[in-house]
């Protein structure tokens, strides 16, 4: 069902974690219906520096959050805006069509921990 | 690796006796049962010796035997069949929320085409009050239809009191044991129902076989027409080797039926042991009222599916009834049906145990399974509580009560 | 003792290499398709090959191809499942006096429900007429259900032809394509079909498998309710080892058609050269547009099920639809709707070949049948002629006219 | 399906033939619907001394003819009379309960073959 990328972004995930001193911190999602993704960024100088994830949810789910923490490090905020559930789907090697639509949170909650980090430079 | 299969609600290994049977059936006696001459009439003959088989399992005659090709077949059947026979003296029917989605479709099929269907609620623990079928009972009512055992939650019900109930109402009873048949004792005479639906494949016997009783003289409108195969009443070549398969398992889950439910409950009273002792993991149904082998969670703050392949990763067989595990990406109704929160229902994960498990399956099993909490907590966000969710889960836990201290009812 | 078995149109033996694709599946691959786990996947798979693969032998697309436990299921789900869909834009459906007691009694259980259904007649052939096909047309029809191959007297009907009548009125159109399926070519592009039958057990598939095809984007109301099985379409635990055998068997079935054609049908016509030597045999069905294994006979004074037994008891299979060889002691309605007199009917003998007959099974054939017929006559008193019944049986030389004389069609 | 004994009389059925010289001849049946029985009888003193039958009809129908013509002979007729559907059924060893109806012809076939005999003796 599930790519080998994805079994090994599921069972061995990156970036596990919280981030204490977080520059922007996004959750997307919601226990009761699936799954609960929150990414914590630190940005410098206009570029995510880390980046770290908790998910509660299913292996897609786990594997989208540990590779869109993948993805990002070291991008510009814009160019992170532009992840999407379609390309992180595709550097995951494709997603069961059943999982694109409620397990692929990652590219969500990272905009919302990039709009919480520039909410927080006004 | 090890290779532990904990999942015989989903479906059994054929046990080899079972296999040896059917060989026959898939080389050189391969004639249709219709057919007159020795090579019809052989197979013919093995599908009666299955009825017999598959009656004495039951305490029913063979004539009261319809196979069929699933459990979910038997059930629409069984459903469907009675309800159209007797839609002149009634269009009323109750089945429960526990129903498998095989008794729930075809009842919202019925009401489609004209039927009232009363869904009846069942408390925490999965159990359907004999009080609440009676005062469900209207004028209308032809047919009750509630399970026998769940294989979500392992819950075995009341039938002989319910029934007794529609019996005194003069109502057809029928009940869904494809969870039970073959698990635990089931006697038609002693529960006294109408109708009883099994499969072959959940005790060791083929999948492509299932059964349905039905009371000798009680009429029912055919789900499959055709030909005359079971007596005018389900058509279609019959699937011989399926059927022998399911003879043969028959009559060995009788012969080994209490031997079986003790090792069985055995391993699984260890396996819930060691699993309560984690910290917020909550049984699932009833403490003692349930199938020998079946034992099922809710695992606080991770989610069923990530737990179920993880433990299949290191060749544990496990099932959910989780959103996200289930193809249909909803959470078992059966479990919210119980008042199981939402976000609680996603952490389901199911154990089913058979006689192909041991004792050292079970040690592997429990080891295992903590390493595999422990990292999904280690990744969720509410490892330290559900934060803003807690307070559905407090109300939740209020009006369950003591349910949810595992140490005190199990 | 010689075995030949000439009952393919009643079931096939299972081909070896069909065999062999089933045993993982009985055996360490018993894993419930739905389960999402390896063990699951790998049944899930191989469904979806099977799927494939029998798509492939029709040229459907595999999400075209819904698998049912049989043929008789499949007729009930199409005729069933599409008048229920459409009953808002009418309530008439057309059959044939040809078609299989599924497709007939399906069509009955409709009547109850209100449906109003013309059941066309055939001529002495059993060829149906586009032409009254297209005059049976109401503005209620919503269905059209033709046979593609008859099992009883082989005769293939003219689909494509009525497939179009059936389109010009955008009409939906099923084929019951059971008999024909892996035995000629079948297209249902080429042939322009909504709906189309199967079942594996009659190309040397296994038992308990069947499929219906369902025109992509066309709306059906499921037979069998329960869960997401068949894309909800067709609920119950799949049938695994079945289901992938009727993958197989298409398979074989697709690369080896036309040796199989070729070589059944040279074995057929020696066949029925070397039978309608005997006097007073005449072939029913149509001289050519038939199945290439399928010689179908009456045989005047002696009744079937006395051939057939005696044949059998000389390790020759057959069958007949005379009243007394069918076990709801009715003769075939195929053979009076073509316009056979009764006492005619009785004496109903069908050999149907496969590829594990030989030309020395033909050989073994022919000189067994002639000492069966001759003894039979002999011990029946209608040796010389019918007697009293013969003004019937003058009556229907009359009307049928040529085709009695079998020599002359051919 | 059927009996040893009713695959007996039926590959090998005794008394089959004509009489060209008969005291009585009974048929039963039609063979539009099944089975048509035609039983000669020759009789002595009031005591049936030979039977001898023609059948157009399945292995049952044939078997329980042979049967029948078996049972009658040296039989008076008073006896022969008492032959029934079930005494038949019972010597072959028992029938199909289908082919009891429609293809256990013989006994009344007999009764007509005795009529037609008594009838021409008045
Ligand atoms: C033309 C036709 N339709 C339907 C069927 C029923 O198929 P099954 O026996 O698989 O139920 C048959 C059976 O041989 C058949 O020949
Ligand atoms: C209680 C119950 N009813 C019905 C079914 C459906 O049976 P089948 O899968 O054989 O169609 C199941 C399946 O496991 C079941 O557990």
């Amino acid at each position: 069902m599930y790519s080998e990328k994805v079994m090994d972004h599921f069972t061995n995930p990156r970036n596990v974690g919280e981030m204490p001193d977080a520059d922007g911190v996004g959750t997307e999602g919601n226990p009761t219906c699936g799954d609960v993704m929150k990414i914590s960024i630190k940005v410098k100088d206009g570029r995510i520096v880390d980046a770290k994830f908790k998910t509660f949810g299913c292996g897609a789910a786990i594997a989208v959050s540990s590779m869109v923490t993948e993805m990002v490090k070291g991008k510009t905020l814009e160019e992170a805006l532009s992840i999407s559930k379609e390309t992180v789907a595709n550097e995951l090697g494709g997603l069961p069509p059943q999982k694109m639509h409620c397990s692929n949170l990652g590219a969500d909650a990272l905009k919302k921990a990039i709009e919480d980090y520039k909410s927080k430079q006004m | 690796m090890r290779k532990c299969y904990f999942d015989h609600a989903a479906t059994n290994p054929l046990h080899p006796q079972v296999f040896d049977a059917m060989i026959p059936f898939l080389k050189e006696d391969f004639g249709n049962p219709m057919s007159v001459y020795d090579l019809g009439i052989r197979a013919k003959m093995a599908i009666e010796n299955a009825r017999t088989q598959v009656a004495s399992l039951i305490n029913a005659k063979p004539s009261e035997i319809i196979f069929t090709s699933s459990g979910a077949e038997a059930n629409n059947f069984a459903l469907r069949g009675i309800a159209l026979a007797r839609q002149n003296e009634g269009k009323h029917i109750i089945v429960s929320k526990m129903e498998h989605h095989s008794i729930l479709n075809s009842a919202r099929f019925l009401e489609k085409m004209g039927f009232a269907v009363t869904y009846l609620p069942v408390d925490k623990y999965g159990l359907i009050d004999p009080d609440i079928v009676k005062k469900s009972i209207t004028k209308e009512t032809t047919l009750i239809s509630i399970i026998h055992a769940s294989s979500e939650v392992g819950i075995i019900e009341p039938i002989k009191e319910i029934a007794m109930v529609a019996k005194e109402k003069g109502i057809i009873f029928h009940t869904d044991a494809v969870a039970a048949a073959g698990n635990i004792s089931v006697d038609v005479k002693e529960l006294n129902v109408d109708l009883l639906s099994m499969a072959a494949h959940q005790f060791y016997g083929p999948k492509g076989a299932g059964a349905l009783y039905v009371r000798e003289g009680l009429r029912i409108v055919p789900l499959i027409y055709g030909g005359i195969q079971e007596n005018g009443r389900r058509a279609g070549t019959e699937n011989v080797p399926a059927i022998v398969g399911m003879g043969k398992a028959a009559e060995l889950a009788k012969a080994e039926l209490s031997a079986r439910m003790g090792s069985v409950k055995k391993l699984r009273d260890r396996l819930v042991d060691g699993i309560l002792k984690v910290e917020n993991v909550y049984l699932t149904g009833h403490p003692t009222d349930r199938l020998p082998g079946h034992a099922s969670f809710c695992v606080e703050y991770i989610e069923g599916e990530a737990m179920l392949l993880l433990l299949a990763a290191r060749g544990i067989y496990s099932a959910s009834g989780s959103a996200c595990s289930s193809k249909a990406l909803k959470a078992s109704p059966v479990l919210l049906a119980m008042g199981i929160p939402a976000s609680l229902a996603q952490g389901s994960i199911v154990f089913t145990l058979g006689t192909d498990n041991s004792d050292d399956d079970i040690k592997y099993l429990l080891n295992e399974f903590l390493q595999v909490i422990t990292r999904l907590r280690e990744i969720s966000p509410y490892a330290k509580g559900w934060g803003v969710w807690r307070k559905v889960d407090n109300v939740f836990r209020k009006s369950n009560g003591p349910f949810y201290k595992p140490q005190e009812c199990w």
